[in-house]
């Protein structure tokens, strides 16, 4: 069996190559695999495509895709922002969108995390009842069924997803710990290789109950457990 | 004559939590709305949902008692609760689509008299924030929204129809805002109860829409 | 808050209407809520509609859905056999199947399994590859995207559902064990009325670890708790 | 001159299980399908998944040690593997659809020299028996099957077209039947394999489509 345990995170993304699609994991901070983000952006990969729920926010002393973003590595962004949710949250992302210099899609939260599911499910396109009647309907086919409207959206796939969890096995088993699961199960289940970084050592094969596993192995492709000088999640802000 | 008084945000919260039912699941929009978890009423006990995956948590999180990967969709850290859940993102919109939200409460820019409302795309921006506001407007039973009444420059928020781009339409059941409480019905906006020291035709003045003065008309409850 | 918690079977089905659609978790036996079938077939509805993968098998022993399908009191089933899957498996379906007394729609099973998990998802219908060229997509639509042809299939809801799980604290807050599991998650968001068995007493709510519910209770509006003399799940035949 | 000597049932499903590559995700069918698991390849690891929920479970339950809530997609009762792990229905047909089993074993009742096959379904019945098996064709990256070459009244299995109605289309890729192994190529059945003491000829008479031989064809292997 491939040892999907890597030394670094540099390793880890190492062959990622200009042009690429990436899913980010993350909400709000947990779940964003930051040390991940920060290779790649040591990297030098350009030219990405990032699906996320926000474009990031980025400021200098945490690392997340506002990073990416801000360099200018990124050439279209698919998120249910497009603007700062808040004026006080800073976005490398607004001037570079309001200047042409990067495309982005803007969609419901809901349909963002669906369309992912969608993508690691074999399924091509669902209707769902959110955003009739909206912009977000604009061009796209709707359709009644049991007297309610609905609205067609297509499964989105990526080359790549980070994602951050508590705890890996040597065969990719992964536990999330509370909200830091939000987008992790299905963006590793969507992309086509799944790269991961998780707080704790990885175990051995066995250590979890398999009731208990959030992330079957088998989507998972590349594992970097964070080390104690390593990114570690947000403490919150004081 | 009273003084007038116009609503505080805590206020017009609280009055928004008092339709909560017991047993209900709740879903608090970023600002206003969330302070609807600070009322607690003697006898019901409601559910806070939040759309990053989040059934049954607890309060803000004391400094000093945060848990780094908890937090709920307004990136504030909670407390656990007995009885918390966690989902992953496509299970807990699922969850909200699905209807299993009796009730959330959101923030606008402008509401209408057709119930469409608002508030994820500001007049003349290339970009917005939909976040989970859209899956939320269609997915939960009841869609109540608590925002000031007029625009800080003066402009009313309740209007015939929105002017800025909808987050869903005909969805609007119940608005709160610092001048009265307005139930949505086939006649438009029902103006049910009223900040202290203002009058009916203070309240129009100010509004974008025709506004119906329930017969019933009484002072904003505060309890 | 309604308390969830029914003191036996019978209190748990006894509102269940003639005519009801139910969803019946279980796989092979595991998942199966044989208390509740058994307690339904002592109540007496009947012209019933199920959705279950197989129409149940019946031997004098073991309850299942056949024990309702054999006394003529299920009108329609949904699932992904009419016919055993081995004829060494008895079926009271297949006589009445024949004859015209039952009407059945047969489906794929990962078709079942999604059309079940749209309805408790909001999602109106999908695009699944699952089908195409086959008996399974005449007269449905089907659809070319990304060069792949892909058949629509719709949501697919019920009145109830019956569950059985290991584990239910007072809220309804469920956790299965091992290949138990199968259905139960996504019946329990699919159905107005979802009703669970569980294999230990209820405990209160905090007892279990937040990140490994299975069903949240507010998908679950009903639980009884098995008693030691009630019917447990088959042991293996010897 | 050799004795015919057909294959048996766990030659078969040996032969198809030698073409498992280390790491790959294995889901076995009813019947000769689940020998395959019997066969251990000294330097490879599959890792086996069950469409009732279960990935990377361990060999068939020795009598006594059955978990009762612990069954493989055949009902029989299995045991856990290190790094085991269960989801609910709907995810396993997830992953089933989406690309990651590498493999799944089938049986059938007939396989076309298209790759179309049947297996759901019998001559004149009203009822099917589904199950997995579509989801399974269209999803895994490798259909292969396991299967009688006749009938038990001696009418072909391998046709030109399937008479039957068939489980997907054009997805099949390997055949083991008792008589030899099947490449299914764009021009129908190569025989590259065959049963001791059969002739080319010997095939081709109890086969409903016209098979081409391999220029290559040697001896059923059995290691």
């Amino acid at each position: 069996m491939p040892d999907k345990v890597y030394p670094d995170f540099a390793a880890a993304v190492a062959d990622i190559p200009d042009g690429a699609s990436i899913m980010l994991s993350g909400f709000a901070g947990p779940g964003t695999a930051r040390n991940l983000i920060d290779a790649l952006y040591r990297q030098g990969a350009k030219g990405l495509t990032l699906i996320s729920n926000t474009p990031g926010r980025w400021q200098d002393d945490r690392i997340d895709s506002g990073v990416l973003v801000k360099e200018g590595r990124v050439a279209k962004i698919h998120a249910a922002f497009t603007a700062s949710p808040h004026p006080s949250v800073p976005s490398p992302f607004t001037d570079l969108y309001e200047a042409g210099k990067i495309e982005a899609e803007l969609m419901p939260q809901g349909t963002l995390a669906e369309r992912i599911r969608a993508a690691g499910a074999g399924i091509a396109a669902f209707y769902t009842p959110t955003g009739v009647g909206t912009e977000m309907a604009d061009g796209k086919e709707t359709r009644v069924f049991d007297g309610r409207e609905y609205v067609l959206e297509t499964a989105l796939h990526a080359d790549y997803a980070f994602v951050r969890a508590r705890r890996a096995d040597r065969m990719g088993n992964l536990q999330y710990h509370r909200t830091q699961r939000n987008f992790g199960p299905v963006m590793a289940r969507a992309a086509k290789v799944t790269i991961v970084e998780v707080d704790e050592p990885v175990v051995e094969e066995g250590a979890m109950d398999p009731d208990h596993v959030h992330t079957p192995g088998i989507f998972v492709d590349r594992v970097v457990a964070v080390p104690p000088d390593g990114i570690q999640e947000e403490p919150p802000q004081r | 004559m009273t003084e007038k008084q116009p609503l505080d945000r805590q206020t017009m919260a609280n009055r928004l939590a008092m339709e909560f039912h017991d047993g209900w699941v709740v879903n608090l929009g970023i600002g206003i709305p969330t302070l609807c978890s600070n009322f607690v009423h003697p006898d019901r006990h409601v559910i806070f949902q939040s759309e990053n995956g989040l059934v049954n948590y607890g309060p803000l999180a004391e400094r000093g008692e945060e848990d780094p990967n908890l937090v709920n969709a307004g990136g504030q850290y909670v407390v656990e609760m007995a009885g918390m859940a966690i989902l992953d993102h496509a299970d807990s919109f699922a969850l909200i689509r699905a209807g299993y939200v009796d009730v959330t409460v959101l923030g606008a820019y402008e509401v209408a008299a057709n119930g469409d409302f608002a508030n994820w795309k500001v007049a003349g921006a290339k970009g917005g924030g939909i976040g989970g506001a859209m899956d939320l407007a269609v997915g939960a039973k009841n869609v109540f929204l608590a925002l000031e009444h007029t625009t800080r420059d003066g402009k009313p928020r309740l209007l015939e129809r929105c002017a800025l781009p909808v987050t869903a339409v005909g969805v609007v059941k119940l608005v709160a805002t610092n001048l009265g409480l307005f139930e949505i019905t086939e006649q438009g906006f029902l103006l049910t109860e009223i900040a202290p020291g203002y009058t009916p035709e203070d309240v129009q003045a100010v509004s974008g829409a025709q506004l119906t003065v329930s017969p019933n008309l009484r002072e904003f409850r505060r309890r």
